[in-house]
């Protein structure tokens, strides 16, 4: 069975977390730039004397599918790397996987991606 | 006779107010939603190539041969029949001061097309851009520069606050009101898409206004040294004026300093050959207050003229206007303003800058309208909804 | 229990949405840039002489991970402020979420996000 | 009941994936930018002098919520119209969804999206 | 004797045509994918780096200095050997002559850039660069600019119709055979990534053509202003004429307005100082159409010259060629046309603009072939899979 | 007594300077964060508005009227007092000599931002901006150009290698050792965000830097040509330079080709009026190598200044101010350097640049200080965090 973990993080740590992955030998993952916010309070912009509300900030959002064994271990490593202590620091979500498919092969799989 | 000096000059200048255009495009396109960005700077190349024909063929005509009843140039120079190689009066050949007058039609349309933002049809556009350029700003042209009554009247416009400005900006004001706003403006965020490409079209504009106005001066000598530098003294002074008036807790948004910076060459525009730098710092911030006023008036009004060609180019040209008759001096063009007394000059302004204000308004309002009623000048819901880019053009501005 | 909540919406109405949801006290969300299409016509573009098919449309997908008890709320918030009432208007999806880390504190939980 | 297939594709491949899918009558999809790295090797890049590692690639990521009888087809579908047979071709992944909420309407259903 | 207005113009010019050549950059980086875009405009760089001193060695040498066999100069210039701050014939210093020239060395070879969009690798590339820029253009400019064959046979290149754009434009075509598709083409999408850059490119274009042609009278006079002005005419009346041709149901995308506008520059600028601008509404507007189905005809022939420099400069330069040789005029630069009954000079133009693209076509095909068998001038399938950015430049374009 | 062609000459070249200040912008702000964009062309534009006022004010006059005591000028000219259309000794208006010298000033104060990049504080940096511009730049360029001590030592400095490029890079390290680092600098990757901005940054530098140095002959003759052309020749020949010193496995990063040339354009600065194109190519290439290895040393000693004024412009500076007492000769502008047996003027030179660092560094140190204590320089850490383009402009760049 396989687990996907959607991490949500701080854009200038994704270096770190992507090293630290490295070294556990979880080389494969899909990134995505997004923008959130969580705890965090608002800012406000204006716009040639109109105001606008820019509450959100950028984030990197990494998206791996892993075999439920390691998958603890991948979140604590990347939950590890991510921290700075600060609001803002982010998310990850563990959703369910029921197959992968890898399209160079065709294989279909339930187990690794 | 022809002087190489002065010659060059012209040439440069010509060339530095054609990059004007595609600078207002940039300027204007920043601004605007990701959805219509090539629409915005299309519309700049659109009045360029436009312009470009309808001048060689009528438009210097009208504006530049005989005069007729003060009120239109006759056709004598159809197809630029008899505007040669040669000097006639000018130091310069008659040919380079047509292509600086061509520049100054192009850029005032492109100014103009602010008020079109984001759904303006581009067949529409066009037939406006012919009728407009032939029936509004050539006559204006022709009673400031032309030998019209304005020039006959004694009134002042150095290099455009009157015909470039006020007849730009004023006619943006009326194309709103006859295209209307944008569906969702209010209610949806329509903030800027890409603020560093407003940045450099800005850098273009200001680079560009060293040919607007020191051009003006026809010549490469001491005048057009005054109006280069009161150009420059004046755009860092509308800036400052800017930055000062909407000062907010430290923050200060790169788009307000940049607004305040073309309200001040805005303002200088007609006095750049009759005022000196210092006078230039005092019309500059105060154009960089008073445009931002008009901007908060227009907002407050609800008038979806949101590229500010009214608020920075109408009230700025009319400060402009007004301040060329208050400043001048005769030290710089031999003209005195009212400072030193002469209140007939400001009398002559205040009648210059409204007569403009009238004429472009209303004509501008009949003609939109009719624009409007037979092909149409705006999208559907559908077409505005999907963005210019795609619909009009068939294009996507960033892959 | 959790679900994730994935909304894909008109970027216009993005506004609407985060205003309700704040009013709702939901704050905490992820947004995207997507493009997509539905049950929309496609556009033809055209590059020099070549035409191109532009059949996607910009959308912005909003993820929120929320728990069970208020998953109903938030989807209808949602679902009336973004509703124009044209084709375009977009989808919700619930997926299920297994479980959520806050990266600043490494907390884990089942419950709240 | 539905599925929820994310297909993580080569950008010049979409072409292709998307016309396949057209043909078989699936047109509804929401396409995001990413970037990834499966097996592929990493790329070092400089910056005046510093180096910097680039390993990711860019990627298109394709979401579609179908109908549970149909999500094999189209896996399928995309997995052959994608496929070069190199590394980097990418991944599919199926997740499962449970509820899809039409926004126009406001219609909820298991179903269909 | 030197003259100061002259001097002055010349050197503007000069500066114009140098930004021309990142202005070419920008406007097929603009039409490339996201992955090559630091690749398309480093090619304009590299040109302009690698002539910059091929030029001051030996390039201006064998084109300029006196005249073996009608078809190259000798090494009297070498390393600008005598070339200095005084004017012998000239208005203006000899090196500012030098450098307006090498202006025109350094666009021509950012011209041909558009044969090797996506695929080319920069190793082989700046070798290419200085057998090209030595060998075709080099010979070419001699024959027509620097007493070679051609000037004695009397064929007329204003501004470098022939020199700059049928030697380009034919060589480009050359480049594609050796060099082949690019992967995938015809199969996946090839888009623009970012079309304001592009019309920012051609923004820069239009600015610094001004100084190309204008410059080319080498002096501030009457023959200048001429020169600006056709300039302006023949790019608007390109720009129309492309959009006539391709209208397509009330959509107008805005590459194909600007294509047709440089179109129309390419085609006027061997006739700038020989045409009034009535013709040059004529020669533009033809332009503008021919340039039009020269593209449709080389997508239908699968070539993938895909940035167009065939297209629009090749056969937009050929059509200028002859187009000088049917509208020149006695009163603008002292020569007839066709038009005027003087076959001859017709004669000469088909001549000149044969024998360049004979010439700059085959041996373009043996310099890339040999470049190609040596060092290599296309990269690997992965790198070409991955980008140029990446792959020769070791960067990205955007973070 | 005026001369037109010389005017027209100045006058664009001023416009050419001005141009470059937004260029330093762009070239600066595609090497940032996303983050940061706004805020980096900002600070050029806040450079360009606060010297401009400053300058008319009273810069002009301490760097430019009677001097004292070979320090600093007095108040003579103060509010331009005195400087009018007239033309005194020069050729050209009093106005275009004191407008080509103001925009020398601006673009000081442009590059040094480079030490301030994403970190600054916005009300500090204006504050910083006057300190700087009265106490720092003026003084320096009067010693230098406006009849101070390093005038009479005979120091030469043709176009400003000393004044503007080292006074700037050497500034921008005290900067730095005042501001800091950014934070997570070091540990976090902060590559550039857009690297065609930069690459239209360089073009606008390289484009402007024609006037930068061929205006600073002060007439359009055949000693500007000559500065023209080793502009452009120590452009690419410090291209070269740098792309041969950093050559990486047939990897050539783009931003390394400019800053070469960059480096090259430095270089040449001081020296352009008084060496030939044959000394350029030594110089730029030179320059490409060494303003390379200094950009390594930065690195390696782990100072922030990562936009890399001090290494390029600062050590380029220096090594320009020297090469000028090596390679001059008496052909180009009188004055014979090293090569030619002058040992004087290579003092001279030494004494010079090493005067200007010296104060530059210590005084800049000190300003930096100051405005740091009082109202600081530098934004909290969350506003850094959020990036200055929200915390201090309260906008985005891009939508
Ligand atoms: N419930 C949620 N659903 C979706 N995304 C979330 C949620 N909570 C947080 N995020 C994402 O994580 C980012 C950081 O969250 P934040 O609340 O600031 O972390 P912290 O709680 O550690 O301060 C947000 O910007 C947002 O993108
Ligand atoms: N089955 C689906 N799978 C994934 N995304 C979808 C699906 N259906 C719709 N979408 C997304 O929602 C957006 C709007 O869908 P659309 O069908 O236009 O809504 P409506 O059905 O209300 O007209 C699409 O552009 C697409 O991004
Ligand atoms: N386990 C995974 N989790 C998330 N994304 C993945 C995973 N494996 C692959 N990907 C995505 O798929 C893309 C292609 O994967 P790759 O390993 O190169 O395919 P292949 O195995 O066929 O060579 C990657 O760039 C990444 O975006």
């Amino acid at each position: 069975m396989m687990k996907k973990i959607e991490a949500i993080i701080r854009p200038e740590m994704l270096d770190r977390v992507k090293k630290v992955l490295e070294q556990k030998g979880c080389v494969a993952m899909t990134i995505t730039d997004a923008k959130g916010r969580g705890e965090q309070k608002g800012i406000t912009l204006q716009f040639r004397g109109r105001s606008m509300e820019v509450d959100t900030l950028p984030k990197i959002k990494i998206e791996m599918v892993v075999m439920d064994e390691i998958a603890d271990a991948v979140i604590n490593a990347i939950a590890d790397a991510a921290r700075t202590g600060k609001f803002g620091d982010g998310k990850i979500f563990v959703l369910p996987v029921e197959e992968a498919i890898r399209v160079r092969t065709g294989e279909r799989s339930r187990d690794y991606p | 006779m022809l002087d190489s000096g002065d010659t060059a000059w012209i040439l440069v200048s010509t060339a530095l107010v054609v990059l004007m255009t595609p600078g207002v495009g940039l300027f204007y396109a920043g601004m605007v939603r990701g959805k219509n960005v090539v629409s915005m700077i299309s519309l700049a190349f659109v009045a360029l190539v436009v312009v470009s024909v309808q001048w060689v063929l009528v438009g210097y005509s009208l504006a530049f041969s005989s005069d007729i009843a003060g009120f239109i140039g006759n056709l004598g120079f159809l197809g630029l029949n008899g505007v040669g190689m040669g000097c006639g009066d000018l130091t310069i050949p008659e040919l380079a001061f047509m292509a600086f007058q061509l520049a100054f039609a192009v850029i005032t349309l492109a100014i103009l097309t602010s008020a079109m933002a984001e759904r303006v049809k581009i067949s529409g556009f066009i037939v406006f851009c012919l009728l407009w350029t032939t029936l509004v700003y050539d006559p204006i042209a022709h009673w400031v520069w032309g030998g019209g009554w304005l020039a006959q009247l004694g009134a002042l416009d150095f290099a455009g606050g009157t015909v470039v400005h006020i007849c730009s900006g004023f006619s943006a004001l009326a194309v709103v009101l006859v295209i209307g706003k944008r569906r969702g403006f209010g209610e949806q965020q329509m903030g800027p898409h890409n603020i560093p490409m407003t940045l450099l079209g800005v850098a273009l504009l200001w680079f560009g206004w060293f040919g607007f106005n020191g051009g003006s001066a026809l010549a490469a000598n001491g005048l057009a040294a005054n109006a280069f530098v009161v150009t420059n003294t004046s755009a860092a002074a509308g800036a400052i004026g800017w930055m000062a008036a909407s000062w907010n807790h430290g923050q200060q948004s790169s788009l307000g300093m940049v607004s305040g910076a073309v309200a001040g060459l805005v303002a200088i525009t007609p006095a750049a050959g009759f005022v000196g730098p210092m006078s230039a710092l005092v019309i500059g911030a105060v154009a960089g207050v008073i445009c931002y006023k008009a901007m908060l008036f227009r907002i407050k009004k609800n008038f979806d003229e949101s590229l500010d060609a009214w608020a920075i180019h109408g009230v700025g040209g009319l400060w402009g206007a007004l301040a060329t008759g208050i400043f001048a001096t005769a030290a710089v063009g031999g003209y005195t303003g009212l400072i030193y007394g002469n209140v007939g000059q400001f009398i002559a302004q205040i009648i210059g800058a409204v007569a403009a204000i009238v004429y472009a308004f209303t004509l501008t309002l009949i003609l939109a309208k009719l624009v409007d009623v037979t092909i149409g000048l705006r999208v559907t819901e559908e077409e505005e909804y999907v963005g210019l880019d795609i619909s009009q053009h068939g294009e996507e501005a960033y892959a």
